[in-house]
């Protein structure tokens, strides 16, 4: 065995491997003579099950390891050295990545296998799965990268892909500007990871870059440089994890094909931050002021979401709000410091979104790329599959007892109000309530009354089985996954938590047994009075109503895109033509200019002097002459 | 042989050159003939590379005595600063002789002349040298731009030309100050780098000439604010020659600061870093906000250019070994990227007839092998991890935060910016609908995509493996910074004058 | 006195130039230029009568011959102008004007 | 004192002749008074012991190419109206007397400084014909070769330039 930890190179490279291979047989074939799809999905599933059968492995292999040696490293070779800094290629399995590998590998493949159906008859059908592979890699990547510069290019590959997938249909401007958007909003959170990555480096980096060395380390770093690196690394995080001020790309990338947005807009890539705050968990639990601010722009951005999430009628901009809020969630987990509870909801928000993103897939592609709830309803009968593991999903979601999300979201709530920051607690079992209305006002539109547009919905049929049985995999993990961390309440062993100790620093708070049972009550009755509500809305089947006052105002997201395109994207565009219009020209240009013209008008004054006779000439001649026979006359006697 | 392989290097193709201008050749024949001499020079440069020890002293000298009345010598040599920017100057070459509809013989001539004197200013190791190469290499320019550019080339050539001659002959004066102070100082005559390396300049003319050399590197670079020759001239040259320009003729005016500033003129770099440094962000910053407002494709490009010059100039200028081995590295990345898209564009101006950013639009789908490549240059040009962009940019920008957080915060905002205008212009040509020009646009023949698989694979070898190459710029940059951080001593410069007393006496 | 002819030659001289100023004559100008050519004839003799050495006299052949090229050449050139333009005004011929 | 006498003479008559060229509006007039100027330094020539080039004077520059002169101007039959007005030529003369004098002025004080000499007749053939022969031929052979030459180019020069009117026609 032991050569499990030459595996950890491979994992990424499979998917890499076919994401070159796929793409350059769609490249060289798609104009001519196009390959069948059944070659593409075949290979494109080789690789995503290949790593998920490798990341099995390690994580055996791992399991095997005495709990306080649970790590391979691999470097596969020097990446890059100066001075310095010293980057090696290397590759790190620990409890807390070989668990997202296992997720991301398994969520990843039954992705691929369900998009085999959804993108049926796509005529870019290659091209698609050669960036699902290649988003994959990168994902894994992110997540093996045994040090900041590693991760980081993984989490630029998994925004290259995303900008690719969002943009995928390429023909219709909204989804390529969607793709920029979410491309540069990503860039912006990049630019925050590698300042920090920076200053990282300069502090204590030169002892190895790689995490284990900077998890040593890091007592010696001063506060001053350690909280402005945390709060450079959370600007990344912000921005690929869509946390308030740069949350507003993910909304708008739903623009992609709905299997792009179960993959990475919902259950891998974004939940990429909430990850790499948990990765430098040593340097976080250094500086609970900086988890703070992490934990309350989560919140934050959870209740602003849900808020939006309550009027939204795009079924996929639902569950995109829910995203959000849900990523909200997990930072305030790792904020207060709960990693092992925030990552602990990654893994069961991957399964249930996942889930919901591909069940409102097959919803779309049942009733024909339509996304719109209002035009929906009563599809329980006609899509039944879909609805039960749709229903499993959006119970998870609302944190009803027993499923997944109550487990993990309870445990976040419950941590923060442990350590002591109460309002986060409140806040968060408003937003509870908030999201389990939204969820069932969804669930009771689309499924349930009756159906609102009859004729979409005569069409409308249950997808095939290569979309549905990934769906069905998917409800038995939402429903089931928060056994893995089953509190000791309900005489669990937090099975997930004690796994992923040795890789992360937090320390467990205690209250009372009363105290954890009463929170855990509060945030129950919450979601019960949200879904109540949303029954007595939406149950019977309502009709779409006028958006109004502070509905309308949360339908249209507080205007956030407007002020946004108004403060920085045209004042950015205005800059750029006032630059290249007015400063290029006239003020930078301007030494030239000024030169340029002062030999213009040096010429044309001494123009006076070409009279054009010859004889004007010899008389400057001889006035020449005669000035220097003057000075020459000094000279003799 | 290849003892002489610098001096073939440099003679080879300006030989040729001249010959092609002189023999009845046609312009295929040219053509071929310019193909054939690039790629020896290739194999000699990669012949080089490989040889390469990477110990950071000059390697490969060839050193003769040429005006000894004046210590001027035929001097050359490579060492890590000048080796990448000559691998970046001898790979990319031969692309230009296979891609283009062919032209007239004295278009090829020009060429390789210019790739003569560019590896001439490159190589050499004396400053009257360089400097004599340094003005060859503008001629092939003008006459380039000057006969075969666009409609509006004639102000832009008279632009660049003057520009950079006034910047040249700026350089010319402070290179005789320069001079004459080694002679006072020591006693004799040189030119040699290593030699003038040890004097000790101070005192107003030491400032003077160190801001004549720097203006005349600025304006090649070029640096903020001197670049406003670089849009007009890089929009009217043919495709070819603005590929030549941004790909290697801008590189030998950072190469040049290396080289011949920093070892001259310690005191004075360290002190006036800070400025330059805030030249080199504000130039990024201020290029890149105008290129978003570019209408026309190539001129954007060379906005987008100029932006990515100034982030290398200010990893020469941040003075640590990061980010100056950044810098040396990013000099063939950037080659690479952005050079070679101007070569991309070149292809779809010949296509379509136009590069309006406006009139194109869904090339993506017509021609996916194209949109594959230029999508991978572009994105190399942004810096995206795994492609040669990265690692330079990335040095840089450690080495700028070392230097100063705040010019670091700015140097970093090219990642933003550069996305912002990289994806606009990719969305509006590659993306969208297509119309009736871009409906018929032919994807690669099967010679341009094998010229261009070379170089796209050379952006991602260096992406995923730099070190091969790092290693040998490393040393130098090592050395180099050593001398910034501890000038010269005294006593060293007071032994020599003793030692040129004697042998004035012998005379 | 040698120095008188000089200063004879020298007064010859300057009203050639004087001639060739305020002249817009084309024959009036180019006779001053024979008047200027004439002074530098008499200087060289001067010259050579004070060495008493005969290159002077050579010279003044020389001169004497460029006098006679010279006259062929300007007279042919004037009798161009006067048919081009059909004047003698040497203001009519401009065109280095800046 | 007979030669002082006719210095002076000639002298006076030659800075007169001088004069009229510059000042006779009609180049009839300039012409004749340039052609006392030429016979007057003739008789300078003379005096300076310049057989040979006294000689040639007369007969080249006197001669020859004041004829040539005379002859083009009556060929042109120039008139009163042909002639360019010259208003402010006056001026032109105040402003390069002006230019002038300070050249004049330098050139006779270098003049001055040069050690005073009689003009007395210089015996033993100087400036005779077969002396000044042999230096011309010994001494200056390869400029009067030249000399030869340019004449034969103003020659043909003469000739294009003269044969243009009909090309032109």
């Amino acid at each position: 065995m032991e050569h499990t930890a030459t595996y950890l190179g491979l994992i990424p490279l499979f998917p890499l491997i076919g994401a070159v291979v796929i793409g350059l047989l769609h490249m060289l074939t798609c104009k001519n003579n196009p390959l069948p799809e059944k070659l593409y999905g075949a290979l494109a599933c080789i690789g995503p099950l290949l790593s998920f059968f490798l990341a099995v492995v390690v994580f055996v292999h791992l399991k095997g390891m005495p709990a306080e040696q649970r790590f391979l490293v691999h470097n596969v070779f020097t990446w890059f050295a100066v001075g310095d800094l010293h980057i090696d290629m290397g590759f790190l399995a620990d409890p807390l990545s070989s668990l997202m590998l296992l997720f991301v590998t398994f969520i990843g493949s039954l992705i691929h296998i369900y998009s085999i159906g959804y993108m049926a008859k796509d005529q870019n059908f290659g091209k698609f799965f050669s960036y699902m592979n290649l988003f994959l890699g990168s994902m894994l990547i992110l997540v093996l990268g045994s040090g900041p510069v590693v991760m980081f290019v993984g989490w630029e590959g998994v925004g290259l892909c995303s900008y690719l997938l969002i943009s995928f249909w390429s023909e219709d401007t909204n989804n390529v500007l969607a793709g920029n958007k979410a491309f540069i909003v990503n860039r912006i959170g990049d630019l925050g990871f590698v300042l920090g990555m920076s200053y990282l480096f300069w502090a204590i980096g030169a002892g190895g870059f790689d995490y284990l060395s900077l998890k040593a380390n890091a007592p010696t770093i001063s506060p001053a440089i350690g909280i402005a690196v945390c709060l450079l690394l959370f600007v990344g995080a912000c921005g690929k994890s869509a946390q308030i001020p740069l949350y507003v790309w993910l909304p708008d990338a739903m623009a992609g094909p709905t299997p792009v947005s179960a993959l990475i807009h919902a259950a891998t890539m974004v939940t990429a931050g909430v990850y790499m705050v948990a990765r430098f968990s040593f340097l976080y639990s250094e500086f609970p002021v900086a988890g703070s601010v992490v934990a309350w722009v989560g919140i934050l951005t959870a209740l602003l979401s849900a808020i939006f999430g309550m009027f939204q009628k795009d079924i996929k901009k639902i569950l995109a709000y829910s995203t959000v809020s849900q990523l909200g969630y997990m930072f305030a987990g790792v904020g207060v410091a709960a990693y092992s509870a925030g990552i602990f909801h990654v893994f069961t928000h991957a399964f249930f979104k996942a889930l919901l993103f591909l069940g409102a897939g097959s919803v779309i592609y049942a009733l024909h790329h339509e996304q719109d709830i209002w035009k929906m309803g009563g599809l329980k009968e006609k899509l039944p599959t879909t609805y039960k593991t749709m229903l499993i999903g959006a119970l998870a979601l609302a944190g009803f007892p027993l499923f997944s999300g109550f487990f993990s979201k309870d445990e976040i709530l419950f941590s923060a109000l442990a350590t002591g920051h109460t309002g986060i607690w409140m806040i968060g079992v408003f937003v509870a309530g908030m999201t389990a209305y939204y969820t069932f006002r969804m669930i009771f539109l689309v499924f349930h009354g009756k159906p609102r547009v009859q004729k979409t919905f005569d069409h409308a049929h249950e997808p095939p089985a290569v979309m549905t049985i990934p769906l069905i995999i998917l409800a038995v993990g939402a429903a089931l996954a928060g056994v893995l961390n089953l509190p000791g309440i309900f005489g669990g062993k937090l099975i997930v938590s004690h796994w992923l100790a040795p890789s992360l620093i937090e320390h467990h708070p205690h209250m009372g047994i009363g105290a954890e049972v009463l929170a855990m009550i509060a945030s129950v009755v919450a979601v019960v009075i949200g879904i109540y509500i949303a029954f007595k809305k939406f149950g019977q089947g309502a009709e779409e109503p006028e958006f109004k006052g502070f509905a309308k105002f949360g339908y249209y997201k507080f205007y956030v895109d407007e002020i946004y395109n108004a403060v920085f994207v045209q004042p950015y565009k205005g800059f750029g033509s006032v630059i290249s219009r007015f400063i290029e020209p006239n003020v930078t240009d301007s030494h030239v200019r000024f030169s340029s013209w002062l030999y213009r008008k040096a010429g044309t004054a001494f123009k006076v002097f070409q009279v054009g006779y010859v004889r004007v000439y010899a008389i400057y001649m001889v006035i020449g002459l005669s000035l220097m026979s003057l000075f020459l006359s000094q000279s003799i006697n | 042989m290849f003892d002489y392989a610098l001096s073939f290097m440099i003679f080879l193709p300006i030989l040729a050159g001249l010959a092609l201008l002189l023999l009845p050749i046609q312009k295929e024949g040219a053509r071929i003939a310019g193909f054939i001499v690039s790629v020896a020079v290739l194999f000699l440069g990669i012949e080089l590379f490989i040889g390469f020890a990477g110990t950071g002293a000059m390697e490969y000298v060839e050193k003769r005595p040429w005006i000894e009345s004046l210590g001027i010598s035929y001097s050359l040599g490579v060492d890590g600063i000048s080796l990448l920017v000559l691998m970046a100057g001898s790979i990319l070459f031969p692309m230009v002789f296979t891609l283009f509809a062919p032209r007239s013989k004295g278009y090829y001539a020009n060429l390789l002349i210019a790739q003569g004197a560019m590896a001439g200013a490159i190589l050499s190791t004396d400053l009257v040298l360089f400097y004599i190469f340094w003005e060859i290499m503008l001629l092939p320019i003008f006459f380039m731009i000057g006969l075969y550019g666009g409609p509006n080339r004639l102000p832009a050539t008279i632009k660049i030309t003057i520009y950079t001659i006034a910047g040249s002959l700026l350089m010319l004066a402070a290179l005789v100050y320069v001079g004459v102070s080694y002679h006072n100082q020591f006693g004799q005559w040189s030119f040699d780098i290593v030699q003038l390396s040890q004097l000790n300049l101070s005192g107003g003319f030491a400032v003077l000439a160190f801001l004549m050399f720097m203006v005349a590197f600025a304006i090649k670079i070029p640096l903020f604010p001197f670049h406003t020759w670089l849009p007009d001239a890089y929009t009217e040259a043919p495709s070819a020659t603005t590929f030549v320009l941004s790909a290697i003729m801008a590189k030998i005016g950072v190469y040049g600061v290396i080289r011949f500033v920093v070892p001259v003129f310690e005191v004075e770099f360290a002190r006036f870093a800070l400025a330059l440094s805030l030249a080199g962000v504000v130039g990024m910053m201020y290029c890149g906000l105008a290129a978003i407002a570019q209408k026309d494709m190539k001129r954007m490009l060379a906005f987008s250019s100029a932006s990515h010059m100034g982030i290398i100039a200010l990893g020469v200028f941040c003075m640590n070994v990061q980010a100056l081995t950044g810098a040396l590295f990013q000099i063939a990345a950037h080659a690479t990227s952005t050079g070679v898209l101007f070569l991309f564009l070149g292809l779809m101006e010949e296509r379509m007839q136009t590069r309006n950013i406006e009139d194109l639009g869904g090339i993506a789908y017509r021609a996916p092998i194209f949109a594959t490549f230029f999508a991978i240059a572009m994105l190399a040009s942004v810096g995206l991890p795994g492609t040669s962009g990265f690692i330079g940019e990335f040095l840089i920008i450690l080495g700028a935060i070392k230097f100063s957080g705040f010019i670091g915060f700015l140097a970093g905002t090219s990642l933003i910016i550069g996305v912002c205008y990289m994806l606009w212009m990719f969305q509006r040509v590659f993306f969208e609908k297509s119309n009736s020009r871009t409906e018929e646009f032919q994807d690669f023949k099967l010679s341009e995509a094998l010229t261009f698989l070379p170089v796209i694979l050379l952006i991602l070898g260096m992406g995923i493996f730099p070190q091969p190459f790092l290693k040998r710029i490393e040393p130098t940059a090592l050395l180099q910074i050593a001398q910034l951080t501890n000038p010269p001593h005294h006593q060293l410069a007071d032994k020599t004058v003793l030692n040129s007393d004697q042998h004035n006496q012998k005379n | 006195m040698i120095q008188d002819y000089l200063i004879l030659s020298v007064i010859l001289f300057s009203l050639g130039i004087l001639g060739v100023f305020s002249r817009r004559n084309v024959f009036a100008v180019f006779m001053s230029i024979e008047l200027m050519l004439n002074a530098a004839n008499l200087a060289f003799l001067a010259f050579s009568r004070l060495h008493e050495s005969m290159d002077g006299h050579v010279l003044a052949m020389m001169v004497m011959a460029v006098a006679a090229a010279e006259a062929a050449l300007a007279l042919a050139v004037v009798i161009l102008l006067h048919k081009h333009k059909g004047k003698l005004d040497t203001n009519v011929f401009s065109v280095l004007k800046g | 004192m007979f030669a002082e006498g006719l210095f002076i003479a000639f002298s006076a008559l030659s800075v007169l002749g001088a004069l009229g060229l510059v000042l006779f509006r009609h180049p009839m007039n300039g012409a004749m008074s340039l052609i006392v100027t030429m016979i007057s330094l003739a008789g300078l020539y003379a005096l300076l012991s310049a057989k040979l080039i006294f000689v040639l004077q007369l007969i080249v520059y006197a001669g020859a190419i004041m004829s040539l002169i005379l002859f083009i101007i009556m060929f042109l039959n120039i008139q009163d109206s042909d002639l360019p007005e010259e208003k402010g030529r006056f001026y032109y003369l105040l402003g390069g007397l002006v230019a002038i004098i300070p050249i004049a002025a330098f050139l006779i004080k270098l003049v001055k400084g040069i050690p005073a000499t009689e003009t007395t007749i210089v015996g033993n053939g100087f400036g005779g014909v077969k002396e000044v022969g042999l230096v011309l031929f010994q001494d200056w052979l390869l400029p009067f070769e030249i000399v030869s030459i340019l004449l034969l180019v103003a020659l043909v020069g003469a000739v294009v330039l003269a044969g243009k009117r009909r090309m032109i026609k």
